[in-house]
């Protein structure tokens, strides 16, 4: 199965190729054509997924251009990263399609949607199966292109138009660095494939300061597209897109995509001490700094969208704390529960046509199906015990906490309390209390949009027991297998209290938030006050749009308009000074073209009979 | 040499594509001066039929009588003007053109004048479309490509180039 | 015989029976267009349940023709003023004179031919191109907007239409090997090239019939729509010329389909006690009549529709056609 | 195509069928007794009554009466009874107003004449087309 | 075989070449000048026949080539005869002397 | 096509399809029509005036000569007319006779059309079968009435003459010889491809269009008009009959086609009917000598083979009319030719003016 894996990617092609060429006509059957060719895609990657647990890393690849002793090549991998993802991807792609049925019903442009999540999922399953850096940054940039066409769908829509524009800068920012840590690493080792570049890494070829340099570059590249700090400002943007698109893009897949890259390139970064720390440091900060964003954030999907950011920081804080397992588990995990976040709450949405969480409330006796499955996401995310969240964000506080960095493991413990508490905030304000709108029309989404949410809702629960602590480590061990010496361990032991720290500290967030927003015992402006700094600060994402502006962008255009003022007066000038001349000198000589074209051959003929004459008569072929 | 059939030919057939040329620079109206240039044309034809060309002759019949001249009559009849063509240029221009030509042609000519070519038996004219297409289709089957592509070019070239005013003149 | 003379050293008697044969088959071919006018028009009053002509010459009209040509012989021969004279009256000559000049390689039985050279198909397509030029000039020269429109519609359709019609002929070419007629008959000695290109052979009658601008593809002449066309300005024997022209080139389209898909003169099996001349005739015949039939039956296609037709149907069919030939040939050439 | 062949098995079938023209010159046309053909005058039926002249849509009838030869005759007989056929309809009004049916239509239609003069006929010429004379008006 | 010798098409080919140089470079209609042009091809090509036959080394090449020249004659005629076409259009005139937009 | 200079063509006033002295000056760019304005009156004879210095009797031969494809008809309205203002009851019998010559004249007039039309599309054969069989219906009108187009057969109050001997017999025995060729003319014209090729979607006019252009007859009913006045306004004798209306929804000259085609065979229904129920009786009611037509005015409207023929008079009380006038349906439907013209192809020019059925006699009156 696994030599056939290059289809799996082909499926959703095809499926774009077809809503390409006649999707106009199709109109809404166009996503069954969709479903049913990612539903292929989806049956082909769990088959992979099966294979490799019993078969080693399968790699083929073609050659397709040689450049000197340099041989390109295209191809695909199998390993244990990648199949995982494979299944991640093209399930999460599956679901969404399912569920789009139900929520963009009555959208004109409906083939056009399922042939752009076509084109996305084939770009993300490409990238992930990339068996080289050449082929992923390729795919790469496809994915880029797949969420600008997602996120501006409703380009129509002002904001729409420019989130998809700052989404496509923003990460382009990161490829740039990737794209140089690419070509640094290409300098370096003059190959780009990974197994080569590893056998490089591990032989000590490079040196150690451009080796943190180019791990550096490429992390720029996750940053970008996992939309970490400082390049995070296009995630919550991007939630102009329509919501299932925000479940596949900004919960398992594009912004995966950055957290895959470290992952993938995990030899690499180990050989760097201060890229793990930078990639550790940047990946906690974010944690931190997103969560507490979220905390204050009134539209549900920008809530969700820090929640991301946050928790890929905490994914980024897992592999820059060596916790290699950590990190791809809790990846995992997250698609999961959070994909189910995105879709209960564009259920939510679809039911009540708000984004506004102040204008929601005692949603939970409408919405009989929601209300329990945003639940279960959302006890996922805070890591209640015993689901999925709780045993992903465990291991790596685990992973934190061995690697010595308690700096950073009380960044995650915070970061874990302001998790349950934004969760359950938004989680009450939604469903708890009196409704704040008249709620009459409100109606439960339609069956095919909570079929996919029960299926996440089951995932979120289930999934955390491929790795725990009591029942084995499956997961871990698989995915280190044949590797343990550069990957880590399978599974990080740490104190038992750190798990029962990371409960109560869930618990303590819950009922915080349960105090504030569903009992309203305690203000609801309590612990941040509405109108201090401190809430203004979060409010407005601590100025970081703003800073961006004045900084970046007044910068530029000063240094724009002085360069403006040297070409028009220094450079332009002495331009015009030589055009002028040219000019003058053209006008004399233009005298001369009557612009006739008779003329002119009359002109070539002459010459060219006195030429032969001349010949003829110097006896030239005459002899 | 004796006075053979061939040369009568010759002479007869050259004789008319000259006429036609000469009637094509002294006639006034543009519709006779291509009128004239038909019968150059099947007089050259002839011409090749004497060259045990005969392939090549019937091509030349089929494309220059055949099809240049009709669409160089369409383009007469389509653009309207006046049907009178009289000479552009200034006289003394002309008389150094023709003085030019002179030239050309004396000293071309005695390039031509003691050429002697010793005349070697030739097949060609046995089974002459055969031994085109064998050649054409071995030798010079590239050129033979290129020359379809270049013609699919000028036919797609011809057409938008005819066709594009009329959607600007829609516009304005 | 006919060969014999064309390869011997030229001299004046050999140029007299040459000529004599010439005037010979003039006479024949304008035996056969009094003939066949009065053919034709008495089928077509038949079709239409009339009886054609009847009062000269008998109960059959047999002189019908000949009064009528003797008739526009000595009508007065008008010239419009405005018009182009030299070419009003080159015109006629440039559409007649081909019209006799591809009857030269036409063989009609295996001795009765006056050229037998390599290229006869390509030879009788590019003559028959000339004719073209005077029917435009016909049309240009009579500064009338009938006929102007008429000459054009008229090289329009004819050039048109000449594409298909040589297509058409390929598959013959390839099956036979050789541009020559007289070997494209003697490959039907067995089966005829109707059976085995019939899709060629129906492009080929569609195709001819518009190059001889017959319903339904008399646009160039419409009488309903162009008055008459090209000729709409000409009267009394230039007039002639050009019907003479027409139908010449009727006889030897007739004579040429006959060649080319019927297998000109051979006979059916068994049956070859018969004369080469007469099988020819009647074969002859028999397409000269499909000809007339068509034009009772049908109404006139529109310009636009006619050229569509050409290029959009038939072209693509007859290439089509030489593919399907190509293959198969070759895969017979396989076993 | 389907429409193209039945087309020509309709003409093929055709092609052997009756012909349905006359052979006219050669034989007379066939033609009713009521077909109106140029009128035939019976002079001494008519008593200048004028009433063709005033029923004419067309004037085309001009007749003059003298006085009866006979002293002892009332009334009045034809002098001049002329047609102008250049502008006669042939309506049959005139024929149908006479009360004496002196004048009547007949079969003759072959009107063409070298010169517009022929077609001005006059009272003898009218007396003298007798043939084919609808029944009902034969004498 | 006394045929016709080689320098007879020769002078023929040029005295044709001559009187198209000439059309081509003095008579103000664009379709006259393009005959003109024909007409110079036509003057090679029988220059290309006439060698083919009477040359150095007689071979089919010539006329193979003087069936690729004819080939482009009659793409120059489509085209030439476009441009002149557009041009009509937009300047509503058919001689060359007033085509001189290149000159501005 | 490429496109030419504008260039101003005169079709007619002696053109093979003008079908008479008609003129359209065009002017066309390239094959396309950009105005067509039509010029009529060459056949102008100035009927209506003529009229009022004429006895009511002596107008009937004139009308014959208005639509002179299906004179009977027009005689009809202005006996129907003058009987109207002078309240006659006409006998039976001689509505019988009128309503079957008047049927015989649509069938003849459709004939004429028919085969005119192919042959102005380019077919020749059709122009002659139909007139072989429209020499029937000539040759029953000739026994009836003593000619062959210009009839002058009805007169105010019934009929010229009764029916001759036998000549009822004959009007049956058409009826099903008519059915019969009517099946060879869909055979040899109505599937034919070229033929549905050069009218299927041409000279389309919507419903609307051809009521503000007050279009009658099968050029109404082809988009779909459900109007016929011997339906919807029953005259003489009609609604003694069962028959039916045919339309078209689509508007085209091919629409117009099927039609004229069905209303032949309606036609040959009310044939066959009125020949069965043919009564015995008088001819002419009682009349007087000169016919004096009381005071006052009065318009009647019919339906001829074209559309709707309408008279009007206004007397005096005199022997003549103060005025006459008819509205001719030819000379309106010909109104919408410049609107379907412009922009057309220039060889769908005689197909759309084919189409219409004009008779230039009746359009210069």
């Amino acid at each position: 199965m696994m030599e056939n894996a290059w289809l799996i990617p082909i499926f959703p092609l095809v499926a774009f190729l077809v809503l390409l060429l006649v999707g106009g006509r199709l109109r809404e059957r166009g996503a069954y054509i969709g479903i049913i060719f990612t539903l292929a895609s989806f049956m082909l990657s769990l088959l992979t997924l099966m294979e490799r647990f019993s078969a080693p890393t399968y790699k083929k690849t073609l050659e397709w251009l040689t450049l000197g002793g340099t041989q390109l090549t295209a191809g695909f991998e199998i390993n244990q990263l990648n199949a995982l993802m494979l299944v991640i991807v093209s399930l999460v792609s599956l679901l969404v399609q399912i569920y789009s049925l139900g929520y963009m019903k009555g959208e004109g442009r409906f083939s056009t949607f399922y042939a752009y999540l076509g084109f996305f999922t084939f770009a993300m399953l490409g990238l992930v199966m990339a068996p080289n850096l050449v082929q992923l940054y390729f795919f790469w940039e496809l994915v880029g292109v797949g969420s600008f066409l997602l996120i501006g769908f409703y380009f129509y829509k002002q904001e729409a138009k420019a989130a998809a524009k700052k989404a496509f800068i923003m990460t382009r920012i990161g490829d740039v660095g990737l794209l140089i840590g690419i070509i640094l690493l290409f300098w370096e080792t003059g190959s780009f494939e990974y197994g080569e570049i590893f056998q490089a890494v591990q032989s000590g070829v490079i040196s150690d300061g451009s080796l943190t340099l180019i791990a550096i570059l490429i992390f720029v590249g996750a940053v970008g597209k996992s939309g970490q700090f400082p390049l995070h400002t296009w995630l919550p943007d991007a939630m102009e897109g329509p919501t299932p698109v925000s479940a596949l893009i900004h919960a398992a897949t594009m912004v995966a995509a950055g957290v895959y890259l470290v992952a993938t390139m995990f030899p690499l970064f180990l050989a760097s001490e201060a890229a793990m720390q930078a990639v550790a440091i940047t990946g906690g900060f974010t944690a931190i700094f997103a969560a507490s964003i979220a905390s204050v954030q009134k539209d549900v999907k920008r809530v969700l969208a820090y929640s991301t950011i946050s928790q890929l920081g905490f994914m980024m804080l897992a592999l820059g704390t060596a916790g290699y397992v950590a990190g791809v588990f809790h990846l995992m995990t997250h698609a999961f529960f959070k994909a189910l976040l995105f879709l209960a709450a564009g259920s939510v949405i679809h039911a009540i046509h708000t984004q506004d969480i102040e204008r929601m409330g005692g949603l939970w006796a409408r919405l009989k199906w929601t209300g329990p499955l945003f639940l279960v996401g959302t006890l996922a995310i805070s890591g209640f015990p015993l689901l999925s969240g709780f045993f992903s964000k465990d291991e790596i506080l685990m992973a934190a906490w061995t690697n010595g960095n308690y700096f950073l493991f009380i960044l995650a413990v915070i970061t874990s309390f302001l998790t349950a508490f934004y969760m359950f905030r938004l989680f009450f304000m939604i469903f708890a209390g009196e409704s704040r709108r008249q709620a009459k029309q409100v109606k439960e989404s339609p069956a095919i949009m909570l079929l996919p949410m029960l299926v996440l809702g089951v995932l979120a629960v289930i999934s955390g027991y491929i790795q725990t602590p009591w029942f084995g480590t499956f997961l871990g061990e698989w995915l280190v297998e044949g590797n343990e010496t550069v990957l880590g361990a399978a599974h990080s032991e740490g104190p038992a209290w750190v798990m029962i720290l990371a409960v109560s500290v869930a618990l303590a967030g819950i009922l915080l938030a349960y105090m504030k927003y569903a009992r309203t015992k305690l203000p609801r402006e309590g612990l941040v006050k509405e109108n201090s700094t401190l809430y203004r600060v979060l409010e407005n994402k601590y100025y970081m749009d703003e800073i961006y502006y004045f900084t970046i962008v007044q910068m530029i255009k000063g240094i724009s308009l002085f360069l403006s003022y040297m070409e028009r007066f220094i450079i332009g000038g002495l331009i015009s000074t030589v055009t002028g001349s040219i000019e003058g000198m053209g006008k004399i000589g233009s005298k001369l073209q009557s612009g006739q074209v008779q003329q002119y051959g009359m002109i070539a003929f002459l010459g060219l009979a006195v030429l032969l004459v001349i010949f003829a008569l110097t006896g030239g072929y005459l002899r | 040499m004796s006075v053979s059939g061939e040369l009568i030919a010759f002479f007869g057939l050259a004789l008319v594509a000259i006429l036609g040329g000469v009637l094509l620079i002294t006639l006034t109206k543009v519709v006779h001066m291509v009128i004239a240039l038909v019968f150059t044309f099947l007089s050259i034809a002839g011409i090749y039929l004497l060259l045990s060309a005969e392939f090549v002759a019937i091509v030349q019949i089929l494309i220059y009588s055949g099809a240049i001249t009709i669409v160089m009559l369409f383009g007469i009849m389509l653009t309207k003007h006046r049907e009178n063509d009289e000479p552009a240029k200034g006289g003394w221009q002309r008389f150094f053109l023709l003085l030019a030509i002179a030239g050309f042609a004396v000293a071309v000519y005695l390039g031509i004048y003691n050429l002697d070519i010793p005349v070697q038996p030739t097949a060609l004219h046995e089974e002459n479309t055969k031994q085109i297409g064998i050649e054409l289709f071995s030798k010079y089957v590239i050129p033979f490509e290129v020359m379809s592509v270049l013609l699919l070019v000028a036919l797609v070239g011809a057409i938008v180039l005819a066709k594009k005013d009329d959607e600007e003149g829609d516009r304005s | 015989m006919i060969k014999d003379l064309l390869h011997s050293a030229p001299s004046l008697l050999n140029f007299g029976i040459y000529f004599g044969l010439a005037v010979l088959l003039l006479f024949v071919v304008l035996g056969f267009v009094t003939y066949g006018i009065l053919s034709e028009r008495k089928i077509m009053g038949f079709m239409q349940l009339r009886i054609g002509p009847n009062q000269i010459g008998g109960k059959w009209g047999l002189l019908q023709t000949v009064a009528d040509v003797l008739k526009l012989l000595i009508k007065e021969d008008t010239i419009p003023k405005k018009a182009d004279r030299p070419l009003y009256i080159l015109a006629p000559v440039i559409a007649f004179a081909p019209a006799f000049m591809v009857l030269a390689t036409l063989p009609f039985t295996d001795a009765f031919q006056f050229a037998d050279i390599g290229v006869g198909l390509l030879y009788y397509v590019a003559i028959s191109g000339i004719s073209t030029i005077g029917i435009v000039t016909a049309g240009w020269a009579s500064n009338n907007k009938y006929s102007l429109i008429g000459g054009m519609r008229a090289a329009a359709q004819m050039i048109s239409y000449e594409i298909p019609l040589v297509m058409s002929l390929v598959g013959i070419v390839l099956l036979t090997g050789s541009l020559n007629l007289n070997d494209i008959v003697a490959a039907q000695e067995k089966v005829w090239f109707i059976f085995l290109q019939p899709i060629a052979f129906i492009i080929f009658m569609i195709a001819s019939v518009a190059e001889l601008n017959r319903v339904p593809f008399d646009l160039p002449e419409a009488e309903s729509e162009l008055v008459a066309g090209y000729h709409v300005e000409y009267s009394g024997f230039r007039w002639a010329f050009f019907m003479l022209s027409e139908y010449v080139y009727m006889f030897a389209m007739a004579t040429l389909t006959t060649v080319l898909f019927l297998g000109g003169w051979n006979s059916i099996p068994f049956l070859d006690f018969i004369p080469q001349a007469i099988w020819f005739g009647l074969k002859f015949s028999a397409v000269f009549y499909i000809l007339v039939w068509i034009r009772v039956t049908f109404p006139r296609l529109r310009a636009d529709q006619l050229m569509e037709f050409g290029w959009k149907v038939l072209l693509p069919v007859a290439l089509a056609n030489i593919f399907l030939t190509a293959i198969i040939k070759e895969i017979v050439n396989l076993f | 195509m389907l429409g193209l062949a039945k087309g020509l098995s309709y003409t093929l079938k055709n092609l052997t069928r009756k012909k349905v023209t006359y052979d006219y010159p050669n034989e007379p046309l066939p033609l009713p007794d009521r077909f109106r053909g140029i009128q035939k005058f019976y002079p001494e039926k008519c008593i200048v009554c004028n009433q063709c002249v005033t029923i004419c849509p067309t004037d085309c009838i001009q007749l003059t009466g003298k006085k009866h030869p006979d002293p002892s005759k009332k009334g009045k007989i034809i002098d001049t009874y002329d047609i102008n056929f250049e502008i006669c309809i042939l309506c049959d009004l005139c024929t149908e107003v006479c009360p004496t049916e002196a004048i009547v239509m007949t079969n003759q239609f072959e009107l063409a004449e070298y010169s517009r003069d022929h077609l001005f006929k006059n009272l003898e010429w009218l007396d003298e087309n007798d043939e084919n004379i609808r029944k009902v008006n034969k004498v | 075989m006394t045929g016709v010798p080689l320098s007879a098409y020769l002078v023929l080919a040029l005295v044709l070449f001559c009187i198209g140089l000439y059309g081509a470079l003095t008579k103000r209609n664009a379709v006259i000048v393009l005959i003109s042009i024909e007409l110079m091809l036509n003057a090679a090509n029988i220059n290309l026949v006439a060698f083919s036959k009477l040359g150095v080394t007689p071979s089919i090449t010539g006329q193979v080539f003087s069936l690729f020249t004819i080939t482009i004659a009659a793409a120059e005629a489509a085209v030439g005869l476009a441009i002149l076409m557009s041009l009509y259009r937009n300047r509503k005139t058919v001689n060359v002397d007033e085509m001189d937009i290149m000159k501005h | 096509m490429l496109r030419t200079e504008e260039m101003l063509l005169n079709v007619g006033p002696q053109h093979p399809s003008t079908h008479g002295v008609f003129r359209l000056v065009i002017k066309i760019d390239g094959e396309i029509i950009k105005e067509a304005t039509p010029v009529i009156g060459y056949l102008h004879r100035g009927t209506e005036k003529l009229a009022e210095n004429l006895q009511y009797t002596q107008i009937i031969p004139y009308t014959d000569r208005l639509d002179y494809l299906a004179a009977m008809t027009n005689n009809y309205v202005l006996c129907h007319a003058v009987e109207t203002m002078m309240a006659i009851e006409v006998p039976d019998r001689a509505e019988y006779l009128r309503v079957i010559a008047m049927e015989l004249g649509r069938v003849a007039s459709h004939l004429v059309w028919w085969g005119t039309y192919l042959l102005d599309i380019g077919a020749t054969s059709p122009f002659l079968y139909a007139f072989r069989e429209r020499e029937m219906i000539v040759n029953l009108l000739t026994e009836l009435s003593g000619a062959r187009l210009t009839f002058n057969y009805m007169r105010v109050g019934g009929v010229k003459w009764d029916a001759p001997e036998g000549w009822i017999e004959k009007v049956a025995e058409f009826v099903p010889y008519m059915r019969e060729q009517l099946a060879g003319y869909h055979e040899l014209v109505t599937g034919n491809e070229i033929f549905v090729n050069r009218v299927k979607g041409v000279g389309i006019y919507t419903k609307e269009e051809a009521l503000q252009y007050s279009l009658s007859g099968a050029n109404l009913r082809c988009t779909g008009v459900k109007w016929d006045l011997r339906k919807n306004e029953p005259y003489s004798i009609y609604d003694r009959f069962t028959f039916d209306v045919p339309t078209r929804e689509e508007g085209d000259a091919f629409s117009r086609y099927h039609c004229r085609m069905e209303e032949i065979e309606e036609s040959l229904k009310i044939l066959e009917q009125a020949v069965v129920q043919f009564p015995e009786g008088p001819i002419l009611a009682k009349v007087p000598k000169i016919i004096k037509v009381p005071k006052g005015e009065a318009f009647v409207r019919i339906e001829s083979p074209r559309g709707e023929i309408g008279c009007y008079i206004a007397s005096e009380g005199k022997k003549e009319p103060y005025r006459l006038k008819f509205r001719r349906p030819s000379f309106y439907n010909l109104q919408i030719l410049p609107k379907l013209l412009e922009g057309e192809n220039m060889a769908n020019l005689i197909t759309i003016l084919g189409a219409i059925d004009i008779v230039l006699g009746e359009v210069d009156g």
